[in-house]
């Protein structure tokens, strides 16, 4: 919807505190009326220097910091960095590592997609998918505190292995939630998904061509809603993913043109199911190991540089190590890929209107502690 | 005009079917858990406040060198060879009197990469998850129970990080 | 195609240009002469063999000598990734942008700017990302010293 | 307001007052029994929402305050705004800023003057009930563009906008569906349409025939968007203007508005109970029993389910966007009610 302007322009400032910008963003917005003429996001207000202080501390200890980056999907943070440094190091680990590492990357995918899809329904105005994709959360977060003992910043994936083992009776109780969960998903569905006024409000708002798409290097969620048929765990497969059947849903533009904010939406929530699926072989290839045999004593990387992408939730994620043979890593990059969906925000916000701006926002997910760093 | 029926008729539809969903969950029970009333149960290895048992521990500093926000500090001094010879509860022998063993609370990020490396097993994070205070000091705790003999000058053996 | 293959065909298109080509490294990548960046740029994207259409990161490495510039390529049709580095001298590190290439270079330069001080010629608005607008020097040098004060607010 | 006024010639020496104190004490109690009913309406209301919101949400709601299911919970609400401070910001329009909130409550107030809550309770008979009741209606939006332009809040300024081209677009459909009742009623006073609609369900309006069912659901629809209720509470909408018109309120004003909301969507229920739900006349049909149950305990039972579905609608819909908002008003709102009205009239004429 191009709506060209006239008139003389108000600028808008919505943030740093504002209660859809999920996190601290400030939007410039220049209105004219309810369409917004340009709107020019500034970053930067939770900026942590995560890069400085993983220059002067061991590579250990950078563990925690990782998981501060994108607090709502800590593990698949956490994986990305220990897998680039066992790559850098040449470490292999066994198979019940793998699985229970794929298995808590895709149950905190699940949990993150959840809090897109429950913000999002509240962005656009109703409250309750909120709260009912909060309360299937929790069970998640249960399953977390009880393995390694925290809800939300894990710093359960350890360079080599695991913090802890799994406790007795884990596969039951998750197999029995994955078992209540999945209609769960229908329901939201039909309150949220389906609502006609829901359709209309995201159906024909923020397109993001393709092309456009590739060339921001726009990723995960975001890019597949647009028609792109990308994944690493299926182009690059990390982890043993390959061993793992299950689709990659792509945006098909049910209800308008491909790309909308509807079919970014509707790639999460399908990824929800895939994940399910993905989440129940994982249990069935569970072979009995110790969790913490192949890690290393003193973690020294050979020199080098190395950089390695991982599919956390919000887009493909890339470490860039690079070591000088000391206990500290040398120069470490993050490559966020919320960092680069911002970047395309002001093309695809071009002539919306307020309430789409917070639509587009919202349909794009973004977490500001990644983009700041 | 069959699109402005249609798009009339779908949107009567689908409102009713989401207030269908949402009055059925009027009746699914609700899971609210009365906090002050009905405290959450947490399970055992669940990773809140740190506890040091200074019996056993040996003042080797592992904890504090491991630790990504440096918030242990430790000073220790040499026992004399006249004093008695104590040991840990499992029997390491203890060299080192630690007169001043501080974990601050407020800059842990309960990692508990602290809890691997001791020999003694004497760090360990408990269930306590409530412990808000007024003043920000308090949640700096003293471990440490024995005094200084020899006062000199305080060798922190945390290196000073960044 | 193999690293292998990339690193030849960068040679014989660009010869002397491309200073050293290391394909068999766990990354693979060769450093490019900073000023030829932009032909470099559009020929990897459009040559169909390559079609690097996908630029990944954008990173600057503060090395104790020089400044390098690390541009991580991937190709969405053919599947395999490539890296080229730029050395420059710590004083003035200077290059031109790569954003008409790729869009994403935009805030990436942007950032490698406020972390590192790399002027990015031609860039559409070279402004700080990170860091509030006034603040003085770039955090990611080894030489940076912290600041004390940020308008006599201490930090 | 008779029965208010031979109540008061029991006071003893009653005759001795000066004449014009006799005429005007009737009105004076009988208003503040109005505000009484009103605010007790209200806080029952306010607890509702919470209660019916939390059990959607699989939440349990108010539980502590006043013993079972928090009841007193709105009470303590009000209390604690009461004692809150009451910020006036600097660069504001002082006049304006205060009136606001009390033009947006009194748009809801004068117009309970002519709803019958029971066969003889109510104020006065006018003569053009209905009409009076449009034209008071529409004195809230003068208070709320009032709160966007005085509180010198951008994010106020849109709210205040953005209602007074609601609440104006919607008027019309809500207008011309009643006129779809009071053909059929022959009468604009609400006591004329309460007593056409007498002897039990068969004779209320809403089943007369099927043009008046729909008339009723237009009106129920347009009402909403009078109110300011999801699916169309753009002026404070919650994600997009941060709190829309009432951003810069804060304490006792704060307090007000939420008691104007409130009013305001009672209004609009007891409105539509008393025009197509047969205000205060019994249920069953009149051959089987006579009306045991008193007038007003139908009365507010039939507002209470209208008030329900108003909440249930606010907790399972999202919010239309605006210009959405105008295609539904004036494309599909508008030519519907006109058909329906043109339908009632030539139903009653009698060929």
């Amino acid at each position: 919807m191009k709506a060209e302007y006239s008139g003389e322009v108000m600028t808008l400032n919505m943030g740093p505190q504002h209660p859809s910008t999920h996190g601290v963003l400030r939007l410039e917005l220049k209105t004219d009326g309810e369409i917004v003429a340009d709107a020019v996001p500034h970053i930067g207000y939770l900026h942590r220097c995560f890069e400085k202080h993983a220059e002067n501390i061991d590579y250990a200890a950078v563990g925690p910091y990782t998981d501060r980056m994108d607090y709502c999907a800590a593990m698949n943070m956490e994986l990305g960095y220990v897998l680039t440094v066992e790559k850098l190091m040449g470490i292999q680990v066994n198979n019940r590592v793998r699985c229970i590492r794929i298995i808590m990357a895709e149950l905190n995918r699940i949990a993150s997609h959840l809090i897109a899809a429950g913000t999002y329904g509240n962005d656009i105005g109703s409250v309750t998918p909120y709260l009912w994709c909060f309360r299937d959360r929790e069970t998640i977060l249960d399953l977390f505190e009880e393995t390694c003992g925290a809800r939300l910043l894990y710093n359960y994936n350890w360079i080599g292995g695991l913090m802890a083992d799994l406790r007795p009776g884990f596969e039951k109780k998750l197999v029995e939630f994955l078992d209540y969960f999945e209609p769960q998903v229908d329901n939201l569905n039909r309150l949220l998904s389906d609502n006609y006024i829901f359709i209309q409000r995201t159906a024909k708002v923020g397109i993001l061509s393709p092309e456009l798409a590739v060339s921001y290097g726009v990723t995960g969620p975001n890019l597949r809603g647009s028609g792109v048929k990308f994944d690493v765990r299926k182009d690059e497969p990390y982890l043993g993913y390959q061993d793992i059947d299950f689709e990659i849903p792509v945006g098909k533009g049910e209800h308008g043109p491909v790309g909308s904010c509807w079919d970014r939406y509707m790639v999460r929530i399908r990824e929800v199911k895939e994940s399910c699926r993905i989440v129940r072989q994982a249990v069935a290839q569970l072979t009995p190991g110790d969790v913490q045999e192949s890690i290393p004593k003193r973690i020294k990387p050979p020199v080098g540089e190395i950089y390695m992408r991982t599919e956390c939730p919000r887009g493909e994620l890339g470490y860039y190590i690079v070591s000088d043979g000391g206990l500290k890593p040398y120069r470490l990059k993050v490559k966020s890929p919320c960092f680069t969906v911002m970047s395309a925000f002001r093309e695809v916000s071009r002539g919306a209107m307020i309430a789409d701006i917070i639509a587009i926002l919202g349909s794009f997910d973004i977490v500001l502690g990644e983009i700041d760093r | 005009m069959l699109t402005y029926f249609r798009n009339l008729g779908l949107g009567l539809v689908t409102v009713l079917n989401s207030m269908g969903v949402a009055w059925r969950h009027l009746f699914t029970r609700s899971v609210t858990l009365q906090y002050p009333t009905v405290k959450w149960q947490m399970p055992e290895g669940s990773r809140m406040r740190l506890f040091n048992k200074i019996e056993d521990c040996i003042g080797c500093g592992q904890c504090a060198r491991v630790c990504p926000t440096d918030c242990i500090t430790i000073q220790t001094e040499k026992r004399g060879k006249d004093e008695p010879e104590i040991f840990a509860s499992d029997g390491t022998v203890i060299k080192l009197r630690t007169y001043v063993f501080d974990i601050d609370m407020t800059r842990c990020c309960y990692c508990a990469l602290c809890t691997f490396p001791c020999p003694t097993l004497c760090l360990v994070m408990t269930g306590a998850y409530e412990y808000s205070v007024y003043d920000k000091d308090e949640h700096i705790y003293h471990f440490a129970k024995d005094k200084p003999l020899t006062i000199k000058a305080p060798k922190v053996l945390s290196t000073d990080k960044a | 195609m193999t690293p292998g293959e990339i690193a030849a065909l960068l040679t014989e298109g660009f010869g002397s240009r491309v200073l050293e080509s290391k394909p068999d490294a766990i990354n693979p990548w060769s450093a490019v002469e900073p000023s030829a960046i932009l032909e470099i740029a559009q020929f990897v994207r459009s040559d169909e063999r390559l079609s690097m259409d996908h630029l990944e990161l954008l990173g600057g490495v503060d090395y104790k000598d020089r400044i390098e510039v690390v541009y991580v390529l991937f190709s969405m049709t053919h599947r395999h990734r490539y890296t080229l580095k730029c050395r420059m001298p710590r004083e003035a590190p200077g290059i031109h942008t790569v954003e008409s290439v790729w869009a994403v270079a935009n805030w990436h330069e942007r950032e490698a700017y406020d972390m590192f001080g790399i002027v990015f010629e031609g860039h559409s608005d070279l402004r700080r990302i990170l860091c509030p607008d006034d603040w003085e020097g770039y955090p990611l040098r080894k030489d940076y010293k912290f600041p004390t004060t940020y308008r006599d607010m201490p930090v | 307001m008779e029965s208010i006024a031979q109540l008061l010639r029991l006071i003893p020496k009653y005759e001795a007052f000066p004449q014009l104190v006799q005429a005007l004490l009737p009105m004076l109690v009988s208003c503040v029994l109005i505000f009484a009913v009103l605010a007790l309406a209200v806080l029952f209301a306010v607890w509702l929402e919470r209660k019916v919101s939390a059990h959607i949400q699989d939440r349990l709601g108010p539980m502590y305050v006043g013993g079972w299911h928090g009841w007193a919970q709105t009470l303590a609400d009000a209390l604690k705004l009461l004692l809150k401070e009451d910020i006036v910001p600097a660069s504001t329009d002082r006049i304006l800023y205060k009136m606001a909130p009390y033009i947006v409550f009194l748009g809801a107030f004068a117009a309970f003057v002519v709803v019958p809550f029971g066969a003889s309770s109510f104020v006065t008979d006018l003569n053009i009930g209905i009409l009076y009741v449009v034209a008071v209606g529409s004195l809230s939006v003068v208070g709320i563009i009032m709160a966007g332009w005085a509180s010198n809040n951008k994010y106020s300024l849109y709210g205040g906008m953005r209602a007074a081209a609601q609440i104006i677009s919607y008027e019309i459909p809500s207008a011309i569906a009643i006129m779809a009742v009071v053909i059929p009623a022959g009468s604009l006073s609400m006591v004329e349409i309460v007593n056409a609609q007498k002897g039990g369900i068969q004779n209320w309006f809403v089943f007369r025939n099927p043009f008046i069912f729909l008339a009723f659901i237009v009106y129920f629809v347009a009402s909403l968007a009078e109110v300011n209720r999801t699916p169309f509470d753009i002026p404070e909408a919650e994600s997009e203007l941060v709190a829309g018109y009432h951003t810069e309120y804060s304490g006792m004003r704060f307090a007000f508005f939420f008691l104007a909301e409130y009013a305001n969507m009672f209004l609009v229920a007891s409105v539509a109970a008393t025009l197509f739900l047969g205000g205060w006349t019994q249920l069953l049909p009149a051959s089987i029993a006579p009306q045991i149950l008193p007038g007003p305990v139908l009365f507010f039972g039939k507002v209470l389910v209208l008030i329900f579905i108003q909440m249930w609608l606010r907790w399972s819909l999202p919010r239309v966007r605006v210009d959405q908002l105008m295609y539904l008003s004036w494309k599909v709102l508008l030519p519907i009610s006109l058909v329906l009205v043109l339908g009632v009239g030539w139903l009653a004429v009698d060929w």
